[in-house]
């Protein structure tokens, strides 16, 4: 992944992973108590529109408002978090769970 | 039905409509949507509550209590048809009828618009009632949900699932419903508006009634625009919810107008225009409250077929042609 | 000029400019802004169709026709200047000049504003012209596109290359314009307000009054304060417009205001103030219809050219000085 | 306390306050919460320079004098405190300070509401000492934060960090800080919208009036409830701030509203009315102008303690407790 | 890619593409539109401020607000979105498009 | 990173990186001011909520207003905008920094 950094770049970057769920407002809550239990340092949400498979998602009421969740944590929090998106995810909630690569100055602000 | 067309609010829900329908990009701000339902609640729960620190103290029980009945009557009703249908599983069933024992407040609003617009009076109880039916239909839905969940297991032999972590006991799970039922965003901005309109002091009321009377029709056509838009957008659904269900979607609000409008005048002794309301509470389904309790509580079933029968069907009937029938029925019923 | 600076809507649209001249970190919620606008032309068009239901037809019908000669030939002038001038491409040319078809409704909400506060008496028929003119400029301006575009492709020897997927005969196209022209967002919600207003049921009109009326004038300015920040946002682009084109924002205007007092007074018969109006509407750019319209079918036009243009030269030039001197000219035509 | 329980204001934030603690799923658009806060300030604005227009100019100066050395004091003393306690470091104190010598509009209008409520008429001069009072607060607590840093860097031996890319002159930063305190959005707007309301032709200002005034008690009771669910997400943050910090925060503007009651009426010679309106002067803390200022001048200072101090603290101390504290207070002084 | 996964995750992380544009609020029923046509399972869109080529675009008119618009598609997929992408650029509209590497969970929802 | 790509996207889509800063609104202006000075096409901003060190973010006042500010730079011109971000880092500012790789289309838009 650190392939194509600089030298220096190379060590003030370090890798973490970022967990990105997309699903309802309404889920919100649920999702920042299961991310806050397994020691994530925070997280960050953001309102959006879409639509899959379970129809167009306006955004006018709670209800059709989607949001897209992220938490960046170290490799080693990883598990634990995909664990719990899973847990939910089996009891029938829309979730759409996507892991990427990121590289973070000041790694101790994500533990 | 033709002064129903004549009325502003029944018009911007029909350009609303229009509007996607000839797929114009007109674009409601989604801040803006909840901004004007937040300020239709908050109206609505403080005119309920002046109201009723005025009321006739029997008769608002009385209210209260028939209020309750169908809330918890109209999703049992909705529940057995759509298991009997054999057109969606349990599941979707109790998530479907929740709905159908809650209230619509944009209905509730059109009809009463339409009610001032031919000048017809009405009882201040059915507000009353509006604000007591939010909560009863999202626990029976709960309810059956969880009796649903727990005969779907059984049936497949696998130990129950439990929708919260770590809650298993079936006590635990019976407060978790009724604290999610009174805790529901729209249900505790509602009651609590009708607190405060019925304990405020008078003057201090006299201050807000220019913000919550005189800007009122317009801010619900504005909102009723916004539903127009939604409403329109759920028609592409309509194939993937099946024609069974768009019949039960017309068919349960013209059931509980009819339930509605005897409760109304039968058992409360409403005149025509109370008549009307009772039957608009009984027979319009809701879309803010539930939705929300039945996408968290409730996973299993499909939002898209609640929303698109709440939103695109049963909403739109009753803005266009429920309201001028339930007037029909209640002018039939007061005049016999 | 300075009764014009004493008008609290063109002291919001100030204060908005100096907040950004000044660097304030003034921020405006994005909704807000939308919200805003949406509130203007639903309430304009509700108030406009009201006065077309009591208008006199003859002139309504007149107004109208001079409002369509106004929109489609504005943007003709406006082409023909630009594409004289040299100083930018004919696909930029048919995008500016589209604007100058269309109208600007805060400027004429100011300049409403501005007779008010001076106490003159205005004709409702510019009203229904405003409502008229937003689709024939947009119209216009896509045809005149087409056809640079076909010109262009021409002398490079090109094949033509078209806007839309798939969709490549002359008929298809010109339906596709058409309907684009008149599904825009904008068009959509004044001409529907406006049928509303001219069919709704005036019991219900007069409970709308208070929505569309006491708090019309708090809310414009709002939203000129808004403008105010989004006018000075676009001075530093000045230098990429260049000077030719800002001579060309506010001689545009200047000539349009002649044009539109002309036909104000001599074609329509208006005293001083709808006379004002109609230079108005032919003089003020639009930046809420056309810009979008332009954006998704004159690709090749670069935005910032027309943006800055329409809201940081033209919008602030007629708010400000404009409305002033088009009340001068109107006052020396009528009073001569 | 029990009059102050019965304002629709008072109990809209305790209705926001509520549902939070009972984790109601109530949500806010943050869209709306600003826009409701612009509102706030351009009314006021307005309001207020209105009355100034009006007012008696020398008793105006006095006022605003007096509001310039509350805006400077206050700051002052509780820095004093706050270092005194040796609970915070020199920075958060500088910051925590600076909150105090400002103003909460919040607060401030809901003394009014309650003022309005018992009948208690009140001059129009605070609101000027209002629009007055934000910046000088801010002006202080970057003296002090500046100060502080120096201090620190000296003691550590360190060269004196400096907040600003490249103006590292004490004349630059001196202008800078100013800048930064007169430019601040919310100052802006509030004194823009006085200076506009001083200067609007009044024909024209009426036309405002129902914009600013007879919607204002609505607007102010949603967005109290706005802040009632804020206040309470603070809750929270208590045990992080101490209980030290907790203190203060209720102390704080108890020796404001002294200091305020003492001002108003043997300074500026004000009756019960005016005078509590002086102490919520004194007594509130900033929540809009300030925090914004602090968090990008004085960085080292932890933004949740000023905010949990202000809008979690000393906020609903002052709305449900500290109004009728000042009340009485006002009336011992001014029957005296 | 999988690089730094642990052994449990790296068989319920499946790789996929998320395709990023970036363009003008008006655009957006037409990517929609070509996304829905090429096989997408959905989509997501944020509205966003920006500044770039066409000066700022501050979110206050229908006409300055920016659209962020995500969509994730299996690699096979990619191709044909990135063509109709392409299509709509070489008429003369404004995109910004990102392509990324993305792990789902569940990488049947987004088929 | 370009493993898993096709041979035709190869060509067309060329590596970047993708700069995201997660942090309070008040900061915006200054996060223009340094990426345009280091030669950045352009940036997207994004309002959002979160949680972190400094608690809530719940979006309903401009100071508790969240903002992820991305911009898109060629790997050359990542070294400056990383230092700039440093700095205003250093003078105690709450950010986080992200660093992640992109590829785009039309690669000429970003520089
Ligand atoms: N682990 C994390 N993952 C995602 N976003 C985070 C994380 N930690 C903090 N944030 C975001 O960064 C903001 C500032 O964090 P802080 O400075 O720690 O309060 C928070 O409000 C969140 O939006
Ligand atoms: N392929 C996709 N790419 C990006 N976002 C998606 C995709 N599919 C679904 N989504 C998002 O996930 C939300 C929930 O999807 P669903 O549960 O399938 O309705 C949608 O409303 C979209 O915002
Ligand atoms: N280097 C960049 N990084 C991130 N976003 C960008 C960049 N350049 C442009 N954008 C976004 O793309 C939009 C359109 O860019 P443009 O077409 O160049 O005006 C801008 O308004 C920004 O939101
Ligand atoms: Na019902
Ligand atoms: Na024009
Ligand atoms: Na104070």
């Amino acid at each position: 992944m650190n392939e194509g950094l600089l030298e220096g770049d190379m060590h003030r970057l370090h890798p973490e992973k970022l967990i990105t769920v997309i699903t309802s407002d309404v889920l919100g809550d649920r999702l920042v108590k299961a991310v806050k239990q397994r020691g994530a340092s925070g997280y960050t949400i953001f309102r959006a529109q879409g639509a899959g498979s379970s129809g167009e998602q306006s955004g006018m009421l709670d209800v059709d408002t989607n949001i897209v969740f992220h938490v960046v944590v170290p490799l080693t929090k990883m598990s634990a978090m995909l664990d719990a998106l899973e847990a939910i995810g089996r009891k029938g909630h829309h979730l759409k769970v996507l892991v990427s690569d990121v590289n973070v100055l000041w790694p101790e602000k994500f533990e | 039905m033709l002064s129903n067309l004549l009325i502003p609010a029944v018009l911007f829900f029909a350009l609303g409509f229009l509007a996607k329908l000839i797929k114009s990009d007109l674009r409601f701000p989604s801040d803006l949507a909840k901004a004007l339902s937040i300020y239709l609640l908050v109206a609505i729960g403080l005119h309920g509550g002046y109201e009723l620190g005025k009321a006739d103290l029997l008769t608002a029980l009385n209210s209260v209590m028939w209020a309750l009945l169908l809330g918890f009557g109209m999703p049992l009703i909705g529940y057995a048809i759509l298991v009997f249908s054999k057109k969606v599983d349990a599941m979707n069933a109790a998530a479907i009828a929740a709905h159908y024992g809650s209230v619509s407040a944009g209905t509730f609003l059109t009809a009463v618009a339409y009610l001032d617009s031919l000048q017809i009076e009405y009882d201040s109880y059915p507000v009353i009632m509006l604000a007591v039916m939010e909560s009863p239909a999202i626990v029976v839905g709960l309810l059956l949900a969880a009796w649903s969940r727990r005969r779907l297991a059984q049936q497949q032999g696998e130990p129950v699932a439990d929708t919260e972590n770590g809650d298993d006991s079936d006590r635990g799970k019976l407060t978790h419903i009724l604290r999610d039922a009174f805790t529901n965003g729209s249900v505790v901005l509602l009651l609590g508006s009708m607190v405060i309109g019925a304990v405020a002091a008078p003057q201090s009321m006299a201050k807000i009634k220019p913000f919550i009377e005189d800007i009122f029709m317009g801010v619900l056509c504005l909102f009723l625009l916004e539903m127009g838009m939604e409403a329109a957008r759920r028609i592409g659904d309509f194939r993937r919810v099946g024609a069974v269900l768009v019949v039960f979607g017309v068919a349960m609000p013209v059931l509980g107008g009819l339930i509605g409008v005897f409760i109304g005048h039968l058992m409360l002794g409403f005149e025509v225009g109370g008549t009307v309301l009772v039957a608009v509470l009984a027979a319009s389904a809701s879309y803010i409250a539930v939705p929300p309790a039945m996408r968290l509580a409730v996973p299993e079933a499909n939002p898209s077929l609640y929303l698109t029968l709440s939103l695109g069907v049963t909403f739109p009937f009753n803005v266009v042609f429920g309201i001028p029938l339930y007037h029909m029925m209640a002018t039939a019923v007061t005049s016999a």
